[in-house]
């Protein structure tokens, strides 16, 4: 096998330790990149900047345990905005694992959830609605007959905040964090549509391209992925809010290289051989 | 009579369910309230139907790992383990959770420590593959590939932080890139799945289109 | 888009319609399964029915019918999994009537369309898992996939399968072009089912989307012209009573 | 100290390891891991959908005595008619049901987001002063017109591609490689990040996860060097 076989068949097995390697190194000794902010990011932020005290904001989780890694820190971040805006949060998922990760993510920001002295008054977790999009065009129509009761079994109907918000005419803001179906391509047809609310997504970075076509009319603006996470926590630290998003940042762009590295590689080999047999 | 309703009924249903949710779209007015209740109620009446399909997922898994078993065949193990799961905890979620399902915090448990690990593991080999599948795959064979191929680098180095320490104008560039032909070339498909979803649609409600009764209807 | 679906219906035209590479290169994967004695598996990808995906599932299970009658013909073993739990019995009712129409009743096995549960990754793993134990030949997948795309076209390539892959999920796109030997792009694989069955309702209902896109096409072209001097005419009437709000 | 925590990260990490020695080889503990998670899965989906049930039809039922519910549960039931050869037509009845919902949410919404929004927002006014980069510059406004074009000429089916017609589907296939090209970098950034939260949780110090690191490239060892031997004999 010659040299340039060579260079375009390295064994996968090394190439998998050798991911494994560059993406934990700098999670061990992290590097410190400085983040610049990318517009979508900013659009995003701008558009969540723009609520007043007292508005209800509507957050969707529409994730699974597979896409934590992004869409978490997204989420976390959304929350603490939206909280230091002084608005009020109704936290919803159209997926059945998401209500657990609202829990978590309340809690990481305020240290309790459901104990929480204004759990019912600034925010609430109304759990999982089944259905997919059937079941956000009935939410949107009336709240209080899609979901009588919130994820702890509380019935809505008693509780303060939710007496003024009865469909999603009474919402100023949509922020959707969705990884796939139903997501913000639903949220937009059964809820910004309709009402005409505005309407702002955080995604996996995978969806990122299919949202671009739905900005900015459709969509005020969008997280896309761990990167847009990183960046919207950077705009947040006026507001005290603590980031822990720059050692994955750095191992994320690690990761680009290593992998820019590897099509390199496979290029080189490809072309010199190519080149060998035109000769 | 029976060969016509076999025939037609589903046909029937279909367009009228579709109907109703089509009409209580475009119709949000004062005087078609009720008909809107009705909609609504119509669509969990659906959603409850539907659920009780994962009775012939559940029956089927069931009936393959069991023979499985019981023939002893290769890897056995594997469907005992499958169905102790399976029937773990469908008990755990049904017979033990005193009717709160899954926010039982017992059940909460046993699916975190291995339904949540296991899902995003499973997801991130994904990382190794996308390596592997980039080396393999990405060559320079024509100019569409070296097109792809260079659109791509160009993005991965615009939205990770190092490639704009390295070259400030990457940001902007990346942008361009989203924002005019992935822009367009989106649209292009969306607007083109639109009119395909939307004929499908039609067909199906107009009962033209039977594929999804299976062979025969 | 109507007019011509009626048309076509009255038999008064009957469109011809383009070559659809992906869709001819099914027949070549599966002789191949067939020469080296291997099984082929074929997935209609995960899109739920009652979904706007769902129809990608409906062009997958068309082209389902065609895969199991040629594996029928060629008595090849046919593996098809499934992620929904709605599709797993049109599918099954769909292979066996393949086999009796190729005259091999006897050859149905139900329990080779599998139902791997409903959880995305959970069917992903089982996919992977049966491609490598199976060592399948040719691995062909047709419907709408997600993040799944790559694992199972890494899968199937590891074990060797030649591969036909299509979807019309715009991010997916890109690594069935990548990974896979034959590649259908979007909207091509919903008109597969056409493509397939020759049946005039479906090609009349093809021509119809054509005509709908030529529309599209000009109103985009006038609206740039008059978006450019500033004219907001077409796009008032666009937005204008045209919606319910 | 044993706390279920400890046991649940232990049995979480070796479910991580197990899976990720997949990339070494296809073996029994991913065998395992993979049947115990279908389970899982499968049973998970289930109560999901009890649980619907349940909200929905079965507590209107016991609570306020409205049997109307009783309704959907028993067409629900229909789905078992599936199992039998002579009463198969059956099943269709709650199938229809599912696909004609499904068909007329999709038609209902779709051609107002994915059709007109999507012209008029191809159509919409350029504005001369923004970035040279954004989507409402002039010139970038005519150039996703003209891809947008392009891609739709691609996907049309029942002409022959030539002349003029050929020119354009080749700009729409342009148009598509750089948008797919992007799309792949979006989706390297996504599975990177997916690796970085493993790798979060099995490197974090606090938690008992990285102990079995040390014992998982053990095995893998071992199995590489099982491997070797039994190459040698048989050769």
């Amino acid at each position: 096998m010659s040299f340039f076989d060579k260079l375009q068949n390295v064994d996968r097995r090394v190439i998998f330790l050798v991911t494994f390697l560059i993406v934990a190194l700098p999670l061990v000794r992290p590097i410190g990149l400085p983040i610049p902010i990318g517009p979508m990011t900013q659009a995003f932020y701008d558009t969540v900047e723009k609520l007043k005290p007292g508005d209800v904001v509507m957050i969707s989780f529409d994730y699974s345990a597979a896409v934590l890694a992004e869409q978490y820190p997204q989420s976390k971040s959304a929350i603490a905005h939206v909280l230091a805006k002084g608005a009020k949060i109704v936290a919803v998922c159209f997926w059945p694992d998401a209500p657990t990760f609202i829990d978590n993510a309340i809690t990481d920001v305020l240290g309790k959830a459901q104990d929480h002295p204004k759990y019912g008054v600034d925010f609430i977790n109304l759990g999982w609605v089944a259905g997919g999009e059937t079941a956000m065009a009935s939410f949107g129509k009336d709240i209080h007959a899609t979901c009588a009761k919130d994820h702890y079994g509380k019935p809505i109907g008693a509780l303060p905040l939710m007496k003024d918000v009865k469909s999603a005419k009474d919402f100023k803001l949509v922020i959707a964090l969705s990884t796939g179906t139903p997501g913000y391509r639903e949220l937009v047809r059964q809820i910004q549509a309709p009402y005409a609310i505005p309407l702002v997504v955080g995604v996996t970075a995978v969806t990122a391209p299919e949202v671009r076509p739905y900005f900015p009319q459709q969509i005020g603006g969008v997280l896309e992925g761990l990167a847009g996470a990183a960046e919207y926590e950077i705009l947040l630290k006026r507001y005290g809010y603590v980031g822990t998003l720059s050692a994955p940042m750095d191992a994320q762009s690690l990761g680009h290289l290593l992998v820019i590295f590897f099509v390199v590689l496979g290029n080189i080999g490809f072309v010199l051989k190519k080149y060998g047999k035109a000769k | 009579m029976s060969a016509v309703v076999r025939r037609y009924l589903p046909l029937l249903i279909t367009f009228i369910v579709g109907m109703m949710v089509i009409g209580d779209y475009y119709f949000k007015t004062p005087a078609t309230a009720s008909f809107n209740k009705m909609t609504s109620d119509a669509m969990v009446f659906v959603l409850v139907v539907a659920s009780f399909a994962v009775i012939v997922g559940t029956g089927t898994a069931t009936r393959i790992h069991v023979r499985n078993l019981t023939k002893k065949r290769a890897g056995w193990y594997n469907s005992l383990g499958l169905l102790v799961a399976l029937y773990g905890m469908l008990i755990l979620g049904l017979v033990l959770a005193e009717g709160k399902f899954t926010a039982h915090p017992m059940y909460a448990y046993w699916w975190t420590t291995i339904y949540v690990p296991l899902d995003s593991t499973i997801m991130s080999l994904l990382a190794f593959y996308i390596v592997s599948a980039a080396y393999r795959a990405f060559r320079v064979r024509t100019r569409e590939a070296t097109v792809l191929l260079i659109s791509a680098v160009l993005v991965m180095l615009g939205r990770a932080p190092i490639g704009q320490v390295v070259w400030s104008d990457l940001g902007p560039i990346t942008s361009w890139i989203m924002s005019v032909p992935n822009t367009a070339a989106m649209r292009g498909i969306i607007i083109g799945v639109a009119l395909g979803t939307l004929s499908m649609s039609i067909r199906v409600l107009t009962g033209r289109e039977r594929g999804y009764l299976g062979p025969g209807a | 888009m109507l007019a011509a679906l009626y048309l076509t219906i009255k038999g008064i035209k009957t469109p011809t319609i383009r070559k659809i590479a992906g869709l001819e290169a099914i027949r070549e994967a599966v002789g191949r399964a067939t020469e080296m004695g291997r099984s082929i598996h074929f997935t209609p990808g995960i899109a739920g029915l009652a979904t706007d995906t769902g129809p990608q599932t409906l062009a997958g299970l068309s082209v389902l019918a065609h895969v199991a009658e040629l594996a029928a013909k060629y008595k090849t073993t046919l593996w098809t999994t499934i992620r929904i739990p709605q599709v797993q019995p049109l599918a099954a009712e769909i292979v066996r009537q393949a086999y009796v129409k190729a005259g091999a009743p006897d050859d149905y096995d139900p329990d080779k369309i599998i139902y791997l549960s409903d959880t995305q990754f959970a069917y992903a793993s089982g996919v992977v898992g049966l491609m490598h134990r199976e060592k399948v030949a040719a691995n062909i997948m047709i419907g709408g996939f997600w993040a799944e795309s790559l694992l199972f076209a890494e899968g199937a390539y590891l074990v060797g399968a030649i591969q036909v892959a299509g979807t019309a999920n715009t991010s997916q796109i890109p690594f069935f072009v990548a990974a896979c030997d034959y590649c259908l792009i979007g909207e091509e694989i919903l008109a597969a089912g056409a493509y397939i069955s020759k049946d005039p309702i479906q090609l009349g209902a093809i021509w119809g989307q054509d005509y709908g896109k030529l529309i599209t096409i000009v109103l985009v072209v006038v609206g740039t012209i008059l978006a450019l001097v500033g004219n907001d005419f077409l796009l008032k009437l666009f937005k204008g009573p045209l919606w319910p709000v | 100290m044993i706390t279920p925590e400890v046991v649940g990260t232990l049995i979480a990490a070796a479910l991580t390891v197990m899976v990720y020695s997949f990339l070494y080889k296809e073996n029994k503990a991913y065998r395992l891991a993979e049947h115990v998670f279908i389970g899982v899965a499968i049973a998970h989906g289930v109560v999901n959908a009890s649980k619907y049930v349940w909200d929905k039809a079965l507590t209107p039922i016991i609570t306020k005595g409205d049997a109307f519910w009783l309704l959907p549960v028993l067409i629900g039931l229909l789905f078992c008619f599936f199992l039998s050869k002579k009463y198969f037509w059956i099943y269709r009845i709650p199938v229809s049901m599912v696909v004609g919902m499904g068909t007329g949410l999709a038609i209902s919404g779709l051609m107002r987001s994915q059709f007109t929004d999507q012209i008029v927002q191809t159509i919409a006014i350029p504005d001369p002063k923004a970035a040279w980069y954004s989507e409402s510059h002039p010139v970038n406004t005519v150039l996703i017109a003209i891809g947008v074009v392009g891609t739709l000429f691609f996907f049309i089916f029942t002409m022959e591609q030539k002349g003029p017609l050929l020119y354009a589907s080749h700009i729409g296939r342009w148009t598509m490689m750089v948008a797919f090209g992007a799309a792949f970098g979006f989706t390297v950034m996504a599975r990177i990040s997916l690796l970085i939260g493993r790798l979060q949780f099995l490197l974090n110090p606090k938690a008992v996860g990285w102990y079995l690191i040390p014992i998982a490239i053990l095995v893998v060892a071992v199995a590489a060097v099982l491997e070797r031997t039994k190459r040698v004999k048989k050769t």
